[in-house]
């Protein structure tokens, strides 16, 4: 392959075309609350490990449903489950339980 | 109201590019710099609106006002008439100004930019000619435009160009007294001002002062992995 | 399937009907020569009508301006003296090649209107400088918009349309169009930016077929300090890949643009593409010809494709002179203006030529 | 209770012709004043001999027409068009409890069967003439009423998507608005572009409203219930449909509505995105690609659809813009303006003429009906003053 001093950038946008939304229904037969989300950002306000870092939780669920793996990977690792976001949010999202159980499902797919 | 918002205030075009954003993302949604960077102009055209000094003063420092490319698709679309690519032009303007630009390392391009496109301005009066496009430079332009560069005084003439030649045409030099006055309207108005910031900037900043190295090394360093 | 209703908008911007004045490009000039020299002869000996060429024009900085490395006050004054020539010229319509000029001067005409005090602080700067005075331009027209303007005139002296003469079907034709064309200015662009009519009024009365692709509005890539600065040429190649890779499917006839950098860089970087990734977007890996539409017209007037300059191109055009029946003579393409044979250009390792 | 007019009474009170002279007006409606006071009647015992017009038979204006009739005031009713209440017609389902739009406008047409009730269908008014005391209004078929008052009532029209041209609207055939949607939900056929049942469905909301590049800044405010009301009917009629909403906020306002979009995702698993969507194109294969923001994640998404639904705003009528303008009443984006939105939102700035409806400002049906029936009243307090 020539080299011209640079490589061909790649596309950074979300192509919902390739997610496979099979994961996002499996993630909500054990999650259900996980639908009714509206990005308030309640939980991210009052998130412990947003303390001390760049983890923003609200983003999870954008993050999941367009099936965004290597975004997910990155941040699932932040949280510390201390939970207090489910006791806010007002929509009643088990984010707690939500964050379990991607964790799970990532690791599964490995 | 603190001294950067301000700033870019000064700027005549401040004011049609920036009503107020309703953080749509009409303008991301189609933006080709979003597409291949790390970059978000409604994100940018927030931070502005939002007025905070410390985000805006770490806005002229970063990487991330360099990637725009100005194609201005977003002025076609914003649903409240603003302009996010002219917005970045003020901030790359003011970044500049400050010397911020030298923090980043797209900014710190703008050394190469000043040496190739301003410089042969003054230099020769165009922008861009096949005496300063060297196929070296440019080796991904392809064996056809190196076999042009090459043969150029024997085959220009076959597509009517008059190159390097006194008189209209295309390719022609340009005479002795317009390159005067194209020098002299660049020192009125801020032109080579300009160029010496940036280019001491540029040198103070990398502490590199031959300006063929400091080109080079502009010119080609990518850290990024985009 | 594409199913389609309406094509392409037919706003009319007004563009003057002769008597212009003409700024050449800097990237023109310098990649497609021939063009210019095109479009002056079909003005003049087509059209007759007057446009006025004078050797003391310069750049309007306009890359300098978009790579942020030229004020807008600079810019602003260039911009001045180059009017100031069009004022001493005696005319009224000024007529700039380039895609990035007209957007330049439409964009400081358009602040000089909103912002008096800025066109009084040009004409004393311009003034003070170099004792020059100018007067705005009646009407701003890319050339692309006159020979829109005129492409039932210039069709009564074709002598060639854009049908495949293999297949007698129209040739398929993409048409890209310069963002600062209408982008900025929607109303400033025939047919506005969104479907603009432009080119594919052009290719419609001539007899092909537009083909209308989901990358169709997408910028070549240029980018102004995303090409000129090598690190960031990543950027600006994967922008034309994108256009490429929309449009295969569709497989054009080739692609015809109103800017020259557009023109430029979709021919180039299909080179780039195939060298450093081994794809081209035909079928038989010659890869898709991009023209400018002074070429495309000047083909079907019969102008030499040799003297049009379409040996510049690194896509080869030979395939589609094919297809549209134009005769040409090998032997004539690599010779230099005195008659002398010249060496080929070398042959790239993937892109067939 | 009420008295009707003896007939010589009638007589004196009126005249034959249908359309008095301006200053017949005056001296009816002294006449009925004269009679009352006589027979000791109280005012809403009492027939007005008068016409009251209403321009548009909308909700707004069928409405006020039922209401001005139960209180004996004769209405004429003049619709430009040849059906009544098309905008509610054109519609399946009313938010926020799926009424039948159908039988909501059997209901008003309805209420129009009444005796004092003249409605005129294919009629336009083209001109109006303010007199002392009276409006003479000239219709498109040359007939001159003359009144002493007028109800505007004309109403909005759906935005026209062909405008937002980046959208497709009127190109691609997979692009449609949100009224040819009720449409297919009515006939409980949802397709795409090829006739088949599209795997999945984006809904954009926003079009024609919130937009300085059509001139509308406004919210057209019944967009974003609307679309959540389809989103669920269209996950009714086809479970297996994935649906996305493009929305930049959602204004779920009214009593119910954000159960409603609550019921949307929880129920019916619908998708909401914020970002609203810059460009609609056809794939090679027909689809539609559009392009967006996540802006709650802050990147660009690509999406590719079967189905784009256009969720149209209002804007004032042809009529409400002509009218508008010829009264000197013209308000913002060519809808009317009224004299006060707060205690006098059914008067204008001229006496004895009246303001009810959409032609002011977006409103939805139930808004709408209210406002006819408020102004029918302030018609009733002017006429009996």
């Amino acid at each position: 392959m020539a080299d011209f001093g640079f490589n061909i950038s790649k596309p950074q946008s979300i192509d919902t075309n390739d997610m496979d939304v099979n994961r996002l229904q499996a993630l909500e037969e054990k999650v259900p609350s996980f639908r009714s989300c509206i990005s308030c950002g309640t939980c991210t306000a009052t998130c412990s490990a947003r303390q001390f870092g760049s983890f923003n939780i609200r983003r999870i669920h954008n993050l999941y449903r367009w099936d965004q793996r290597k975004g997910l990977e990155k941040e699932m690792q932040k949280c510390m489950l201390c939970g207090k976001c489910t006791l806010v949010c007002p929509r009643g999202v088990n984010l707690r339980s939500l964050i379990i159980h991607i964790r799970k499902a990532l690791a599964d797919k490995k | 109201m603190g001294n950067l918002y301000d700033l870019l205030r000064e700027d005549v075009r401040f004011e049609e590019a920036l009503h107020s954003c309703m953080n749509c993302g009409i303008c991301t949604a189609i933006c080709p710099a979003a597409e291949f960077y790390d970059y978000d102009p409604r994100k940018i055209v927030d931070t502005i609106q939002r007025r905070n000094e410390d985000e805006i003063e770490a806005l002229l420092r970063s990487e991330t006002i360099w990637y725009c490319g100005q194609c201005l698709s977003c002025k076609t679309r914003c649903p409240r008439g603003n302009i996010p690519a002219v917005l970045i032009a003020i901030l790359r303007s003011v970044s500049q100004r400050m010397g911020y630009f030298v923090e980043s390392e797209k900014g710190l391009q703008q050394f190469a930019v000043s040496k190739k496109v301003a410089q042969t301005i003054l230099d020769i009066g165009y922008c861009v000619h096949p005496d300063t496009m060297k196929y070296e430079m440019h080796t991904e332009q392809g064996p056809v435009w190196k076999w042009y560069t090459e043969n150029i005084e024997e085959i220009a003439p076959r597509f009517g160009a008059n190159y390097h030649g006194e008189g209209p045409g295309a390719l022609r030099s340009i005479r002795k007294d317009t390159m005067e006055e194209i020098n002299k309207i660049f020192e009125a108005t801020g032109g080579k001002e300009l160029m010496r910031k940036v280019e001491t900037g540029a040198k103070n900043k990398t502490n590199i002062r031959n300006d063929e190295d400091l080109f080079n090394l502009v010119y080609n360093r990518n850290t990024s992995k985009e | 399937m594409t199913t389609k209703k309406h094509y392409w908008n037919e706003y009319q911007k007004e563009i003057a009907d002769d008597k212009y004045f003409y700024e050449r490009s800097c990237i023109r000039q310098t990649f497609f020569p021939g063009s210019e020299t095109a479009f002056l002869r079909m003005i003049k000996e087509e059209l007759g009508k007057d446009i006025l060429d004078v050797e003391n024009q310069h750049t309007c900085t306009g890359i300098g301006f978009y790579t942020d490395i030229v004020p807008l006050e600079t810019t602003m004054t260039i911009v001045a003296r180059l009017l100031s020539l069009m004022t001493e010229a005696g005319y009224e319509n000024y007529v700039p090649s380039c895609v990035t000029s007209f957007g330049v001067f439409s964009e400081i005409v358009d602040l000089w209107e909103h912002q008096p005090s800025m066109l009084a602080k040009a004409r004393k700067i311009l003034y003070d400088t170099t004792g020059r005075t100018f007067e705005l331009p009646k009407n701003i027209a890319h050339p692309s918009d006159i020979i829109y303007k005129f492409r039932e005139e210039l069709k009564e002296k074709m002598r060639y349309r854009l049908v495949n003469r293999f297949t007698g079907k129209p040739l398929r034709v993409v048409e890209h169009i310069g963002c600062h064309y209408a982008k900025i200015f929607p109303n400033k662009g025939v047919g506005k930016a969104e479907f603009p009519h432009v080119l594919a009024g052009m290719i419609e009365s001539w007899g092909g077929e537009v083909v209308d692709y989901p990358e169709r509005r997408h910028c070549c890539g240029f980018g102004f300090r995303q090409y000129v600065v090598r690190a960031n040429r990543g950027y600006s190649v994967a922008n034309t890949k994108k256009k490429f890779e929309s449009m295969q499917p569709y497989e054009p006839d080739f692609v015809v643009a109103n800017c020259p950098g557009c023109t430029m860089f979709m021919d180039k970087w299909q080179y780039t593409i195939a060298e450093m990734e081994h794809k081209t977007y035909d079928k038989n890996g010659f890869g898709i010809p991009v023209l400018t539409y002074e070429e495309m017209a000047g083909l079907l007037l019969g102008y030499d494709p040799w003297e049009l300059g379409l040996q510049l191109h690194q896509v080869q055009s030979e395939r589609l002179l094919d297809k549209l029946g134009i005769p040409y003579n090998p032997n004539e393409k690599y010779k230099s203006v005195s008659g002398k044979i010249l060496p080929n250009p070398e042959k790239p390792q993937y892109l067939r030529v | 209770m009420f008295k009707p007019l003896e007939m010589k009474e009638k007589e004196k009170a009126s005249r034959s012709d249908e359309s008095p002279k301006p200053r017949e007006i005056k001296r009816r409606l002294k006449a009925v004043k004269k009679i009352r006071r006589k027979k000791r009647l109280e005012p809403e015992e009492v027939e007005l001999p008068l016409q009251v017009a209403i321009i548009g038979g909308g909700a707004a204006g069928m409405e006020a027409a039922s209401v001005l009739a139960a209180h004996r005031c004769p209405v004429s009713l003049f619709e430009a068009r040849s059906e009544l209440a098309v905008n509610v017609k054109n519609k399946y389902k009313i938010f926020p409890d799926f009424s039948d739009a159908g039988q909501l406008v059997q209901t008003m047409v309805k209420a129009l069967d009444h005796p004092l009730i003249t409605v005129h269908k294919d009629t336009e008014i083209v001109e109006i003439i303010q007199e002392p005391d009276a409006y003479i209004l000239l219709d498109n078929k040359g007939v001159s009423h003359t009144v002493p008052a007028v109800l505007l009532a004309s109403g909005y029209e759906p935005f026209d998507a062909k405008r937002k041209e980046e959208l497709g609207f009127g190109i691609y055939d997979g692009v449609i608005n949100s009224l040819q949607l009720e449409t297919m939900l009515k006939e409980h056929k949802v397709v795409n572009s090829l006739g088949e049942e599209p795997k999945r469905v984006v809904f954009l909301q926003c079009v024609g409203s919130r937009d300085e590049k059509v001139g509308n800044h406004y919210c057209s405010k019944i967009c974003c219930v609307t679309a959540v009301k389809q989103a669920i009917e269209v996950k009714r009629q086809q479970p297996d449909t994935e649906v996305y909403v493009f929305y930049m906020d959602l204004r779920l306002w009214g009593q119910g509505y954000e159960e409603l979009y609550r019921q949307s995702q929880e129920e019916y698993n619908v998708h909401f995105v914020r970002g609203r969507i810059s460009e609609a194109a056809s794939t090679f294969d027909g689809r539609i690609q559009v392009k967006a923001e996540d802006t709650l994640l802050g990147q660009p998404l690509k999406m590719t659809t079967d189905l784009l639904v256009l969720m149209i705003g209002m804007e004032a009528s042809p009529g409400t813009r002509k009218l508008g303008k010829a009264c000197g009443l013209e308000g913002p984006y060519g809808f009317v303006r009224s004299k006060s939105v707060h205690l006098e939102d059914n008067l204008s700035e001229q006496e004895g003429f009246f303001l009810a409806g959409s032609c002011k400002r977006p409103m939805h049906i139930a808004e709408a009906v209210n406002d006819g029936r408020s102004a029918a009243l302030e018609i009733i307090k002017f006429l009996r003053r």
